[in-house]
């Protein structure tokens, strides 16, 4: 059990890349708190600022209120589980798991229980005398979670436990770091890059890119309230359609005018002067496939993907330019490649961003 | 077809590598009589005169022993130190790293012969000349920039997040080192210390330049020293070559299969 | 100041290693009279008399030429031989390859010193003595084995999936390996040639024990019979030494920064 | 151009492994095949035995009717993109395009020309004469891409070639490829493990298990028939419910019954004997959450995974141990971690199983 806080840290390679500037982050006792961000957006080296495997070029890194930025990682108490799973390939899964509990002197009899223990826990009983070189991928996965578990560190660190499975095996596996972590309730911090994997596992996310946080929110808040379009279009799949927008007055009513298309603001509150230029976003289930004359713009039907329960259909829509609008429509639905569609922007479910800093406008859209 | 037809070459090509060492274990059991006759495959009549003359007529025990000590020190030295060097420098992060390296090895490859005269007037000048460490360290110099650049090369292929997790796993640094590099490095560890020995086991112009007395000589030496001035004695030549031989070449055999398994299937992946 | 202390202790270590070549080097231009006086680190005169003494007194020159020839022809045909050996190796798959390579391995470790007086023998029988395939071949034996060992060793790292684009891409088998698979092992084969010259170029025990007379002498023989009954020429030994080390470790030098970054740096990922 | 065939084709490797038994596969002029399934399962394989850098043990390969299997890959004219890139790391991006035109004999102009086109289709033209070290990520791709593109082989093979990619980057590529396959028609097979990419990729998807297609038939149907267990579980995201049942009579009207539920089929064509054992699969789409007293079960929901427009719900049901009920649902039920609920099974979106074979035994379900 552990508060975690990051105060200001940067990291500077001697290389001279900046991998984190400037980041706060406090990470509540028993939260589970995913860093999501593409690759290069510096959400490991955080993971590793707190481990201590990285030392900050400034700034202070605090456990429990207590300053260990300088304290080797050994003394840290925290427990990591590596993308690669690092396991220690000389030695079987009962002394990996043993390890961690021989560094610490406890005594033989109390390692010896606590390995047999996680070990049945994580249904590796089995496996106590292989090496890992014999263990399949889920196998090792499994591993490498209870060589953490056994020690019952202050906090996990995960990073990118899951990008090496199957993706079969990634959604059960998911399911019982879920529960895992409410079993144990103790402070875990996650690094991934897919989105999904954040949005289900997270108690609140927090969004990189280029070494510094964008959003930190609850997972659906930062879903349903992106704050910048960079959010907006990393969160969320099929990604958001994100257009530039002028906000004009058009005979009584106000519009977002673009040349694809116009939607007619009124009964919603929007804080944008007219002539502002926005950029104004929709996800994909908040458009709706209308007959013709209803809707708010036009387009001819390029991709249709099939997913399952939904399709999702990328319509060419004239002064786009490459850019498709995404629209989700039910499986059953007969659309099909080279039809031409009329489609309906639901005004409540509108994203508005300024165009010149990308941050959120207005804050209407509820649900 | 290709195949078969490749393993053949390589078969061919083994066997003619190894013929001479063949040649050279079946002649050290033949009479002297019979060395140069014929010669013939298969041997008809072994015999031990040879060896007898070898430990019983001269006293080949003590440079066998002066070369078990050289080589195992310089060795050990070598190893030791020398992974403690290759270990910093695989895992520090400084400029000119690269040339470093690069001139770590081009020392190890400066040709002996060079730097026979200056190093023969500075261990005169230690009075280290007919000494052990008289031959040790020079040995030393040659070995260990070797070995640094194999260790290196090696310590580098270990992935780091080994460490790590014995960091995060509590262990300090020395344990991590202790428990789960060093048992991992094995492969590269034995190599180095094989190819170390085998440098200072066979060494033969240092041997020669700064040993003075037969209490000193190594086995090379000794061998060579053989040759009388009317005579060779070929039959105990070719006997103590094989005993200087046979042991190393059986250590490198049994060890052979764990280095090659260790260094090119990069067993290390977790 | 961790990271410094490292770099100072392998900074001295560098320095204490590379300190008897630059004796060499300043001994080798300082005059006989003064070259047994007090030593300094900073020389005080800089003379040309044993260079000149070297190349006008003696023919230091048909040594020299005779090396190159010996070390060039062994080199081409070790990376030649060897590395279509290694290559054949490394890409099939067949039973026993572990042995096999163990095997290869093996043979160049065995102590050279063994072999000589069969080598001599055949050698002999063959009219090879005192000639260059007299040298050639032996060294051969055991630089081969070190070669495909090592490239196979390289090979095996090279990617497959970038000879099986090449052949997707319809190049047959032949120009896959020289348009894809030659330029990406460059590092591998310049660091066994250059390994091979090396060990071609210093040899001494063979090339004291095949050749006969002054027109086949290697510069390392010819160096060591520069010794008078009763008196040494330090200085022209010296000067000799510099000249067969600086040319090879210059190349070395500059070869390296490649050869460092081939084989270390995996710069084979695509 | 060109149609593919494997005709019981078998690739037992020296090891002893099979990794290709008895496979039959035919592949239309012009489609886009998706060989699908989990690592192990033999999929990269199948491609590399199309391409012809594995001969099959018996068997043959032929394309378009003629019988390749014993000519090498460079005379075959398919391209491949595969998984690593494989881009020549010592030639320039122009050069790694321009090798195959030059290996057949193309002269220099034309050589220019159709590196030219084809890398300002990919908007490849500013990095011609960098090397791949030189590239990110997705720039390697579309120049693996282009690669095999440049050539206008017979057909394109794909081995994972989003697998490397970020998320964000992943989708808009996958997009690219379903356009290209679209403007270029060409036969092509494409390996990969991701469902959700074999169902918007694929013309037909082959679902390979253990070296043998479980079920080659078009994406939707799929998903929407598939053809056993294996398929059922391994295509949809959240996977299929599926419970070990009994059909039985239960008063008038026949039930399927389980210890924890009992599903109603009056008014169902099911063709299966009273007493039979079953596979039940339900989709967690297809399954409702009711007011008490009117469904089939009711469980705690022990996890809640946002996934953003939708809700993934997994509810602890007794009498099915440790396996989970998942449940699909809005994302503004307010259902919380502990509540109790109740579910109901769409008795028309029943998928049932022979319990021994594992393999479909009704034929409803139309959506």
């Amino acid at each position: 059990m552990a508060a975690i806080a990051l105060k200001r840290v940067s990291k500077v390679y001697p290389t001279g890349q900046t991998a984190v500037r400037d980041l706060t982050l406090e990470i509540v006792n028993g939260e589970l708190l995913v860093l999501l961000g593409p690759s290069g957006s510096g959400k490991s080296t955080v993971l590793r600022l707190i481990a201590g495997l990285e030392t900050p070029t400034s700034g202070q890194v605090l456990i429990d209120g207590r300053d260990v930025t300088l304290v080797p990682p050994p003394r840290r108490d925290l427990a990591m589980v590596f993308q690669s799973y690092a396991l220690y390939p000389h030695k079987s899964v009962r002394e990996n798991l043993a390890f961690g509990l021989r560094v610490r002197g406890v005594d033989a009899a109390r390692v010896d229980a606590r390995v047999r223990e996680t070990a049945t826990a994580l249904d590796i009983e089995a496996l106590l005398e292989r090496r890992p070189a014999q263990l399949s991928g889920g196998q090792r996965q499994r591993v490498a979670l209870g060589r953490a578990i056994v020690r019952e560190p202050k906090a996990f660190l995960f990073d990118e436990p899951l990008s090496n499975l199957d993706p079969t095996l990634r959604a059960g596996t998911r399911t019982e770091l879920a529960l895992l972590h409410r079993r144990l309730a103790t402070t875990m911090v996650y690094v991934t890059h897919d989105q999904e994997e954040a949005m289900t596992l997270g108690t609140r996310v927090a969004v990189m890119r280029a070494g510094a946080i964008e959003q930190v929110a609850p997972a659906l808040e930062v879903f349903r309230r992106p704050a910048n379009t960079f959010v907006a279009r990393f969160i969320g799949s099929p990604a958001m359609n994100l257009w530039a927008c002028t906000c004009a007055r058009v005979g009584d009513g106000r519009h977002l005018v673009s040349p694809a298309f116009s939607i007619d603001l009124t009964g919603i509150d929007v804080a944008v002067p007219d002539g502002a230029g926005v950029y104004v976003g929709v996800r994909p289930h908040d458009i709706d496939i209308v007959p013709n004359g209803e809707g708010n713009g036009a387009g001819g039907v390029e991709i249709v993907e099939p997913l399952g329960p939904v399709t999702v259909v990328h319509l060419r829509v004239g002064g786009l330019g490459d850019d498709f609008v995404r629209v989700v429509v039910p499986a059953d639905s007969r659309i099909e490649v080279g039809d031409r569609v009329t489609f309906r922007v639901r005004p409540d479910r509108l994203h508005v961003f300024d165009a010149r800093t990308g941050q959120r406008v207005i804050d209407q859209h509820g649900r | 077809m290709r195949a078969r037809g490749w393993a053949l070459v390589t078969a061919l090509l083994v066997v003619a590598i190894l013929f001479p060492l063949y040649w050279a274990v079946i002649a050290s059991f033949t009479p002297d009589s019979r060395l140069f006759a014929s010669p013939s495959l298969v041997p008809r009549a072994l015999v031990l005169d040879h060896y007898r003359a070898l430990f019983g007529g001269r006293d080949f025990w003590t440079p066998v022993r002066n070369s078990l000590v050289v080589a195992g020190a310089t060795t050990v030295l070598s190893v030791g130190l020398g992974g403690i060097c290759a270990y910093a420098l695989a895992r520090l992060r400084f400029r000119g790293k690269a040339p470093v390296l690069a001139f770590v090895l081009a020392v190890s490859m400066f040709p002996q012969m060079s730097i026979v005269s200056p190093l023969y007037l500075l261990l005169r000048e230690l009075r280290l000349l007919n000494t052990y460490p008289g031959l040790v360290l020079p040995y030393l110099t040659f070995a260990m920039p070797l070995t640094i650049w194999l260790l290196v090369g090696f310590f580098r292929q270990l992935p780091p997040e080994l460490e790590e997790a014995g960091l995060m796993d509590g262990a300090g640094r020395l344990r991590t080192l202790w428990e789960i590099v060093l048992p991992l490095s094995w492969p590269g560890l034995a190599t180095s210390a094989i190819l170390t020995f085998l440098y200072s086991w066979n060494e033969f112009l240092f041997a020669l330049s700064f040993t003075l007395g037969p209490e000193r000589y190594t086995v090379p030496v000794a061998i060579t020293l053989f040759r009388g001035q009317y005579q060779v004695p070929w039959g105990q030549i070719l006997a103590a070559a094989v005993v200087a031989t046979v042991p190393v070449a059986a250590i490198v055999l049994v060890a052979e299969r764990r280095i090659v398994a260790g260094l090119t299937s990069g067993a290390v992946k977790g």
